[in-house]
């Protein structure tokens, strides 16, 4: 499986990584995630992202291998913004190629919750001339938990 | 000696991004440091105890009150994440 | 929800999808998933994919318009190939945008697994210089029922 | 009057992608149609037999062996589909 991880301080071009997941006729499926910043009814005027350089890319890392090992997959992208960005903006972008759609959307809706739970991002918001920190849902650490609820019940 | 990280709000609340400290020996797990920082660190202590809940890292990993330290440990404490 | 539907006989563009869903920070996400020809080891030269024009559409609107009526979408994209075309060739898209990612994944999920089952579209390989055509695999009639399934539980 | 279209395989195994049939007036459902087009079309007859499942369309909706036809309707015959 090949696999691309980064963080980076650009906008995101919309068409990469469909064009780094081609492979000719091996793969049989894509399907690509891709997240932007929601305006709120145009309350948001901007966002900032800050991560924790170093442990990101380790837990990006961790996730696709483990997306790796429980779907058949032939390449996975992970992308994702940091800096300030404003509504509109794509925040992060998780795709995944298979040779079989369910494998690929699956292990796109697994990278997508794990990232949401386990990479250490943080967005802040600016509302009405005020920086406001996001809260965490608790419906994400949901959907992480039934993920790894899953996997505990295959095991021995 | 254990090295300290502070992300997001427990960041700003602490004022730092990091901190060097050197807790007794019987220290040893997550929790035990918290415990000792509480007693130790006031300005810590207040910005972990406006923070509802957090998170902990221990060498860029996840780990959780019962993990274990050693010195020269990095451990971050971070509200819970909000990527994606 | 915006919605476009179209049947192509020229290339798909990969990037067409989420450059029309943009919207400016109305939808927080976008799953898109393209099916592309398998050339399973280079077996296959080549596909054609015919169609029963007039139904096609009728069944795709309908089965966008169903997706629309489970899951609150902001806009649908379903574009398919039809004529000939080789392997690694995008064959169809189906691209969605929401507020939420859950809903998302699921619609575009289950746009594909009717699309699967009761789009009238047929595909012949050139396998070894002969065209031969593609049988339908249980499994996706067995995706698009549990979708059937599930919307039959919920009803009083 | 029905007018018959076929699609994929079937419309090879016909040798026609369409055909115009009145059949006798008690023919009133799809399964019925097709047990008249076994008497009465031999070609129509030989090749549904080679084709081991299909579907029915009525005016291009999806249909079933029970789905009621009227005068003018068009139904079309083919293979389980394999787009996607």
């Amino acid at each position: 499986m090949k696999r691309h991880i980064e963080i980076c301080e650009r906008p995101l071009a919309s068409a990469a990584p469909a064009s780094w997941l081609h492979d000719a006729g091996l793969s049989g499926a894509q399907v690509q995630f891709c997240g932007q910043v929601r305006d709120e009814q145009g309350q948001v005027q901007a966002l900032h992202l800050e991560h924790y350089p170093g442990m990101t890319e380790r837990v990006l890392r961790a996730i696709v291998a483990q997306a790796g090992e429980k779907w058949p997959l032939n390449g996975a992208w992970v992308v994702h913004r940091i800096g300030t960005i404003t509504a509109g903006d794509d925040i992060v972008q998780v795709a995944v190629s298979a040779s079989h759609r369910q494998d690929a959307f699956q292990a796109c809706a697994f990278i997508m919750d794990l990232l949401k739970t386990r990479a250490p991002f943080w967005k802040k918001e600016l509302i009405g001339g005020h920086w406001q920190w996001v809260e965490a849902r608790e419906c994400d650490a949901e959907a992480a938990a039934a993920w790894l609820q899953q996997a505990s019940v295959h095991e021995p | 000696m254990i090295e300290l990280r502070f992300f997001a709000a427990l960041r700003e609340r602490v004022g730092h991004d990091r901190l060097s400290v050197t807790p007794p020996e019987q220290v040893t797990t997550v929790e035990q440091l918290i415990r000792w920082l509480a007693e130790d660190n006031p300005t810590v202590a207040s910005a972990l105890a406006a923070t509802p809940r957090y998170m902990v890292a221990i060498n860029e990993e996840l780990g959780s009150p019962a993990s274990t330290l050693s010195p020269g440990d990095v451990v971050a404490l971070f509200p819970p994440v909000t990527g994606g």
